[in-house]
């Protein structure tokens, strides 16, 4: 067509980058408890948004600058929120899926939050 | 049920209101007197590129003023009230923050504070002014504010900043009315190339001054709250 | 087209989160719905073409008036015990 | 060509913000809507990214800029209010 192979091949990023962005959300309403979603939905996501500003621009060349911009925010930010957004869960006890076979955290956190909360 | 059936009753009869007026809706499609002028005679006259901005500032810049005050003394009426009365002397036992919120957000408040004054200057350009530059410095401050619980900001310095940058946007106002055409004027030392970063005339040093105001009234507010959750 | 559809979508968006935030009976959760409210009008002001309204809205309506809602809201907890 | 393929992209992504809709709903901790609120205003980005394609102006990723920073504060915020640590 008259579109040129570079336009293309950043469509398809786009593309890639939703179909991300819905197995992320997928995941969201599939998984059993918090953690198990926290864990789909930040990474899905975050790599959805990537995906979908890098391909972005292959399609507009010249926006590269506030673009490539967008993506270190996003890649870091988004890992930050989802930690401080688990860390808050384990903290406030929700409760784990009944076939969690492993706990490594909670031995550390209950010396860790002990500990600290004394120096402060 | 007698509760309900009188809820869709009134359901019905906002609804019924609400057809008229979709039914006798048409858009506007031209621009009205007044706008129409602003679009034709805006750049040329204000040398702004966003519109939006020449509207705020010089047109109705009367307004603004108006705006700030207000602000300002919401964020007087929240210090007075919350004023901290803390006798004893209690350190409040904090949880924590983890070590990569405290590392994220040494990364990440200097690059909002600079994204804040970067909105602001560039209000004659972009989309933005000094409003959305002020809150945008006062929510990295805040994100400070939590993780980072023990730095300390002192109320004095956000007042000192915020009394000097209200007399400057009342004193470029005044220099308005000495060397132009009347209060808040822009037309003070040039209008300079349109589009460029030095041009629109006193905009630019208008929108610092109301960045730096709301900015720090916004990050009052939410220091004053901070530390008065230390009262039981 | 997209357009319009997107802003069909947000709208409905719009309402239905609005319902949720008022008939909702845990606060924490209507105080979130209430930020999801403006960050999605900012994004259908952005359909209108209006960017400055859209800045203002992501800022203040779903940034700041969050922060200050949940400071109060600790407050008055501490209060109660 | 592209516009097509950009238009299915936007079509998926507004189906992935009704899944997380779904979530926000049901979820029955706050943390589970805090989660679906977080993955909803990331999606909704990506959104912003497309519409500033099709309408061909720059200055809209400056807006993405301010609602990328300002939904990852707020989320901060709420998981901080969880563990008491305001």
């Amino acid at each position: 067509m008259e579109n040129s192979i570079v336009e293309i091949i950043g469509a398809f990023l786009v593309l890639i980058g939703s179909v991300f962005l819905f197995l992320g959300a997928l995941g969201l309403v599939r998984m059993p408890d918090v953690f198990n979603r926290i864990q789909t939905g930040t990474k899905a996501s975050t790599l959805g948004t990537f995906l979908t500003f890098f391909g972005l621009v292959f399609i507009m060349p010249e926006w590269w600058g506030k673009l490539i911009l967008l993506i270190i925010f996003i890649l870091m930010t988004n890992p930050v929120s989802s930690h401080v957004l688990a860390r808050a869960a384990y903290c406030i006890k929700v409760p784990m899926f009944k076939k969690t076979v492993i706990d490594l955290y909670g031995k550390d956190a209950e010396k860790l939050f002990k500990k600290e909360t004394k120096n402060e | 049920m007698v509760k309900n059936a009188f809820i869709f009753l009134i359901l019905i009869g906002v609804a019924m209101i609400l057809v008229n007026l979709f039914a006798g809706f048409t858009g506007n499609v031209d621009l009205g007197q007044i706008a129409n002028h602003y679009v034709a005679n805006g750049p040329a006259e204000v040398g702004s590129a966003n519109i939006v901005t020449a509207v705020v500032v010089t047109y109705r810049g009367f307004d603004t003023l108006g705006e700030v005050t207000i602000l300002f003394l919401s964020a007087a009426i929240v210090g007075f009230f919350l004023k901290i009365e803390n006798t004893d002397n209690t350190e409040r036992n904090l949880k924590y923050t983890s070590e990569i919120l405290n590392t994220a957000s040494q990364v990440l408040v200097p690059i909002m504070i600079l994204f804040g004054v970067y909105v602001f200057i560039n209000g004659h350009l972009s989309p933005g002014g000094g409003f959305q530059g002020g809150a945008i410095i006062a929510s990295g401050l805040v994100l400070m504010f939590i993780a980072q619980p023990k730095k300390e900001i002192g109320h004095k310095l956000i007042n000192i900043i915020e009394s000097i940058s209200g007399v400057g946007f009342v004193l470029m106002g005044l220099a308005g009315v000495l060397f132009a055409g009347g209060f808040l004027d822009n037309n003070v030392i040039g209008l300079g190339k349109f589009g460029t970063l030095f041009s629109a005339g006193a905009i630019p040093i208008i929108y610092i001054f109301v960045g730096l105001k709301v900015g720090s009234e916004l990050t009052g507010i939410a220091l004053s709250l901070k530390e008065n959750q230390n009262e039981a | 087209m997209l357009n319009i559809i997107l802003a069909i979508f947000l709208g409905i968006l719009i309402i239905v989160l609005a319902i949720m935030a008022v008939l909702n009976k845990n606060i924490v959760v209507a105080i979130i719905a209430a930020g999801a409210v403006s960050l999605f009008a900012s994004v259908l002001y952005l359909i209108l073409a209006a960017p400055d309204v859209a800045m203002t809205e992501a800022a203040i309506g779903s940034g700041l008036s969050t922060i200050i809602f949940f400071y109060v809201l600790n407050k008055i907890n501490r209060q109660n015990g | 060509m592209v516009n097509k393929i950009l238009f299915i992209a936007a079509l998926i992504m507004m189906l992935a913000i009704l899944l997380t809709l779904y979530r926000f709903f049901k979820g029955t901790t706050a943390a589970d809507r805090l989660v679906a609120f977080d993955v909803m205003t990331v999606s909704s980005l990506s959104l912003i990214g497309l519409i500033a394609k099709f309408s061909d102006r720059i200055i809209y990723l400056d807006v993405a800029m301010v609602y990328g920073l300002l939904s990852f504060l707020g989320v901060i915020i709420v998981a901080r209010y969880f563990e008491k640590g305001l």
